[in-house]
């Protein structure tokens, strides 16, 4: 079809939908005014249940752990199949790599932001059930603190730090350990992905029992999810940059 | 006033059809898909959203205060991973055809016809 | 609804329309982490700082980053047929 | 056996991680071994599962949040009744085949492709077993990542990767849609567990916009994945570049899941609320199935592309599904899922005819392989039981199948839902003919004006090909899904089966208060006299027609003009561009919603 015609046939499809969706929407509860019951239940629950000060974390990593478990390998796939489908290209384009950038200044400043990055994101990590956090946005700020050292021109440093073939484990490590936690509170009898460990204090860093485990292999998974994603894109550019700018 | 953050949500996801029905480019269209896809955070947000709460977290705060709602927030943690698996896939498969192709226009790709 | 909200509201509604309608895909990179700024402070405003703290990452700094190393290398891949 | 009702699901995605961590390391038949192991181990699962469902329906809490009777639940909950687990042994089965299949087809980092594969089997069969709305949209997207991924595998091809980018647009808008919906009906009824919110829906009673448009989002966006018109676009280019086992998952037991999920969340979620207007329901979907089986039916006579051929033959089917499951009669759905289970079998081991030709002749266009395949006796045998099967032939194949559509159909009064069938069939089973007949024993002539021009494929790196168990994993789907169709007792079975997954009431009793389901009335399946007549017609009509089609070029030069002009626009409708097919997604979702909204409203 050419322009207009499609632009006719998505106009008149966009009437209806249009009128579909306000319709739908119109009879949600008022804006600020959440009826319940799934949210409220859980956050009376979270605390005397599963001594967590984070009802968030507690729905990703406890009630709904099983969800998270199915996000995480679809991130597991998508990343793999991306490595698969640009590794190829890359290798036909690499070339000998020079480091642009050669002040140590700033070298130096990329190492430390990144050094600094990482500490935090360990941070977020561990007090996901305490304050906002968790492994999921943990894991993307570590994998944000290797972006850095990129960003800072260090291809040389960055791919010592950072190659694919530290990347990939780190994801099918994290999803595989996702499932197999799983898989060991069934070994004791559970269910599937209960809680296997004792709660400890709300508010305190070891708490949240085996879900803290849960946790920590989502930090991993997300994290060499994004870095391989990042890898696979930025390497073959790196690459391509670099070879440009070589005299 | 009480449905605008709704039909934002509407809004965006309306855009971003138009976006990736009227696009000449594949990475373009494929940023368009990342922008339907945040209506839906927009939307379930907006759906667990309560005047005068605060966030599900009860660091210093005392329990007996209002809060949002927790689900629709773990929700849409979930939509945005799917949302950059999904985002990053679309711009392999894009950079692959534009290798085989030599375009991203989708109109001069169009080997697949009939 | 308070008036920060109106105004997060506005700005992701404009930033939306801005990041289709910029045809040059650069361009629109740049605009898309803008726009995930402005989605960040919505969702602050929502009350859902975890979904910010993700977006934060994910939409407002490292997919843009992605999409911007997608356009250099298809870049680099057309000079190098021209050459 | 239900506490180990997870294990079907974790044990094919824990292999997928561990091979993806070790897959570098093994040697050569390591990853493929593990793979066979990992979906023999939950297919042995799956078939216990299935006996123990008879009349039951299990079910089973994540994390351990079963709630007490009476209470809300506040975990992940899945409950397997007899179709969900039936479905699940299907797709492993399915899944175990393409993996012997393929021991070695392919060979480019093969281990990625059994994770990819093993991922894609675990999503599936999660998908079919969940009772939790948004855990069935986790392993929606699961699924169809893996199922991109795996359309792109063959890298090292110069195939168009343009078929995956618009297969993976089209099915992402879907789920867009359909989260659009979990967060409307989240919005209503706080809750996201199936039962739940079917229960609030029904005794709210309301039938209001939001009812409405959540239906048709959910329902549009499932249908996307099932490739029902006009959301179906996508499925041929995904299937001409996705390798040949693959497509046997795709067309076997992919597109059918997404009509699974619509009855399912119909039946569950909305039967009780919309329960006033099963009529406008009805004819709705009725005419979008229609439209897509014909639509399919016309489309395979026009193609050269034998999997691209064979993709619109699986749209054409799809096509009769929907029409059974839209009669909205549990009899009209037992009869869908035999259909399911008898074409998945046939259309696999069509497909995987088509690898072994590509394999072993290099190619795959119909007018190039013309006579090449006269010594491939058995793959021949293979190809045209695997049509018999699908032609509807008395007391064989979908036979059974049809019949119990069309009886539910003519007890509904809609007495013309046999012709639809049978031009469906007819249409599919005679292209598939066609092609036989040219490729293995040369019939008819070399060139067909109809056929049009497709980009050829170019066969995987091959090294020795295990061509016997090809052979055998091929001979045995073609004869299968001809003798699902022989088995009669079956048909009573699954009668029950339907009885059980259409009871709204008894699906949340035994959700909600852990009472035992509601017993389903014994079924029983009598052979009528127009069903043997119908299934004749097809038959002879398919031959026929399969037979004249091969000699098209001998049509005198007008009525080709005529005919050519006349597909021309159907064609041109399919034009390959991704904008075009946003455009028809939208204009799809948006007509179902207003025809839906004015009967109402």
């Amino acid at each position: 079809m050419k322009l207009p015609l499609r632009l006719a046939v998505f106009g008149v499809g966009v009437a209806g939908l249009g009128f579909l969706l306000v319709w739908g929407v119109a009879d949600l509860p008022p804006f600020g005014h959440y009826a319940g019951p799934y949210g409220d239940i859980i956050t009376k629950l979270v605390e005397p249940q599963r001594h967590m000060a984070n009802a968030v974390t507690a729905v990703v990593f406890d009630y709904r752990g099983f969800d998270t478990m199915g996000e995480e390998l679809i991130l597991f796939s998508a990343a793999s199949a991306v490595a698969l489908l640009l590794r190829e290209i890359r290798e036909r384009d690499t070339v000998d790599v020079v480091d642009a950038i050669r002040s140590d200044a700033i070298r130096g400043l990329g190492v430390l932001v990144a050094a600094a990055t990482l500490l935090l994101a360990l941070y977020v990590v561990s007090h996901g059930f305490v304050s906002p956090g968790g492994g999921f946005q943990g894991g993307v700020v570590i994998s944000a603190a290797f972006l850095f050292v990129f960003l800072t021109g260090e291809y040389h440093a960055y791919a010592r730090l950072m190659p694919t073939k530290f990347a990939e484990p780190l994801e099918s490590f994290g999803a595989g350990a996702y499932v197999a936690l799983g898989l060991i509170a069934f070994g004791f009898g559970l269910a599937f992905l209960e809680n296997f460990l004792p709660l400890g204090v709300t508010g305190r860093l070891r708490s949240g029992g085996s879900a803290a485990l849960v946790n920590w292999a989502s930090a991993f998974a997300v994290a060499g999810g994004f870095l391989l994603i990042y890898a696979e894109y930025l390497e073959g550019n790196m690459a391509a940059r670099y070879r440009r700018s070589k005299p | 006033m009480s449905v605008l953050p709704y039909l934002l949500a509407v809004f965006v996801f309306l855009v971003g059809l138009y976006g990736i029905v009227s696009s000449r480019d594949l990475i373009h269209l494929t940023v368009c898909v990342s922008v339907c896809q945040s209506s839906t955070y927009i939307l379930l947000l907006a759906i667990g959203y309560r005047e005068h709460a605060t966030a599900p977290v009860y660091g210093d705060i005392p329990a007996s205060r209002k809060v949002v709602d927790p689900v629709v927030q773990s929700l849409a943690l979930t939509d945005i991973v799917v949302a950059v698996a999904v985002s990053a896939l679309l711009l392999a498969f894009a950079l692959r055809a534009f290798e085989h192709e030599g375009s991203l226009d989708p109109r001069e790709m169009a080997e697949l016809k009939g | 609804m308070v008036p920060l909200q109106s105004i997060a509201l506005l700005f992701v509604a404009l930033g939306a329309l801005l990041v289709v309608l910029v045809r040059d895909v650069v361009r629109q990179a740049l605009i898309l982490s803008l726009y995930g700024f402005a989605l960040v402070v919505l969702f602050l405003v929502f009350q859902a700082p975890d979904v910010a703290l993700s977006e934060l990452v994910v939409s407002a700094v490292a997919y843009p980053l992605v999409v911007v190393a997608a356009i250099a290398r298809i870049a680099a891949h057309r000079k190098r047929r021209g050459e | 056996m239900t506490p180990l009702l997870p294990l079907l699901t974790a044990i094919p995605l824990l292999a997928a991680a561990l091979l993806a961590l070790a897959g570098k390391w093994l040697k050569d038949p390591v990853p493929d071994l593990a793979g066979f192991a990992a979906v023999a181990a939950p297919l042995v699962l799956a078939a216990i599962v299935l006996a123990r469902t008879g009349g039951h329906v299990l079910t089973y809490w994540f994390g351990g949040w079963r709630p007490r009777a009476g209470d809300f639940p506040v975990g992940i909950g899945w409950a397997v009744d007899s179709l969900g687990a039936a479905f699940a042994l299907f797709v492993l089965a399915l899944l175990l085949s393409a993996l012997l299949y393929s021991w070695r087809y392919l060979q480019e980092e093969r281990y990625l492709y059994v994770v990819l594969m093993l991922a894609f089997g675990g999503a599936m069969v999660a998908f079919v077993q969940t009772g939790d709305i948004f855990n069935l949209f986790v392993f929606f997207e699961l699924m169809s990542v893996a199922a991109f991924a795996l359309t792109a595998y063959q890298v090292e091809e110069a195939s168009p990767l343009q078929g995956s980018f618009n297969f993976a647009v089209a099915n992402t808008i879907g789920a867009f849609l359909v989260v659009f919906g979990i967060a409307l009906l989240y919005g209503r009824t706080g809750s996201l567990n199936l039962a739940e919110i079917g229960q609030r829906l029904t005794f709210d009673g309301k039938h209001d916009g939001l009812v409405v448009a959540s239906f048709v989002f959910i329902t549009c966006g499932f249908l996307v994945k099932a490739a029902i018109v006009p959301f179906h676009f996508w499925l041929a280019d995904a299937h001409a570049v996705a390798p040949a086992p693959v497509c046997v998952l795709f067309s076997g037991v992919m597109v059918e899941l997404g009509i699974y999920a619509v009855a399912r969340i119909f039946w569950v979620v909305y039967s009780g609320a919309l329960g006033a207007f099963d009529t406008p329901i009805r004819d709705v979907l009725l005419v979008v199935g229609v439209s897509t089986a014909v639509l399919g039916a016309l489309m395979c006579g026009l193609q050269r592309h034998l999997k691209r051929m064979l993709a619109y033959s699986t749209i054409a089917h799809a096509g009769c599904f929907l029409i059974g499951v839209a009669l909205l009669t549990p009899d009209g759905l037992a009869g869908a899922a035999l259909y399911v289970l008898s074409h998945g079998l046939a259309k696999g081991a069509l497909f995987l005819v088509g690898g072994i030709l590509l394999v072993t002749r290099g190619g795959i266009d119909e007018l190039l392989l013309f006579g090449l395949g006269r010594r491939l006796r058995l793959p021949a045998v293979a190809w045209f039981v695997a049509a018999l099967a699908l032609a509807s032939p008395p007391f064989l194949g979908t036979f059974t199948a049809h019949a119990l559509i069309e009886d539910s159909a003519g007890a509904e009064g809609y007495w013309w839902v046999p012709l639809v069938l049978a031009f469906a069939t007819i249409g599919s089973a005679a292209a598939i003919i066609r092609a036989g007949l040219r490729v293995f024993f040369g019939v008819g002539d070399r060139d067909d004006p109809l056929l049009s021009e497709e980009p050829t494929e170019s066969p995987p790196a091959e090294e020795k090909p295990r061509l016997a168990l090809m052979y055998a994993v091929t001979l045995l789907l073609a004869f299968g899904g001809l003798a699902v169709g022989a088995w009669t007792g079956l048909a009573a079975t699954a009668m029950e089966a339907g009885h059980t997954f259409t009871d709204q009431l008894s699906y949340i009793h035994v959700v909600l208060d852990h009472r035992p389901p509601a017993p389903a009335p014994p079924g029983e399946w009598v052979t009528t006299t127009s069903s043997v007549v119908w299934s004749v017609v097809t038959l002879v009509g398919a031959v026929a027609l399969g037979f004249a089609s091969t000699i098209r070029a001998r049509l005198p030069d007008a009525a080709t003009r005529v005919l050519a002009a006349g597909f021309a626009p159907l064609r041109a409708v399919h034009s390959g561009h991704i904008g075009d097919y946003v455009a028809w997604l939208v204009l799809g979702t948006g007509a179902i919603g207003a025809a839906l909204a004015v009967a109402i409203r």
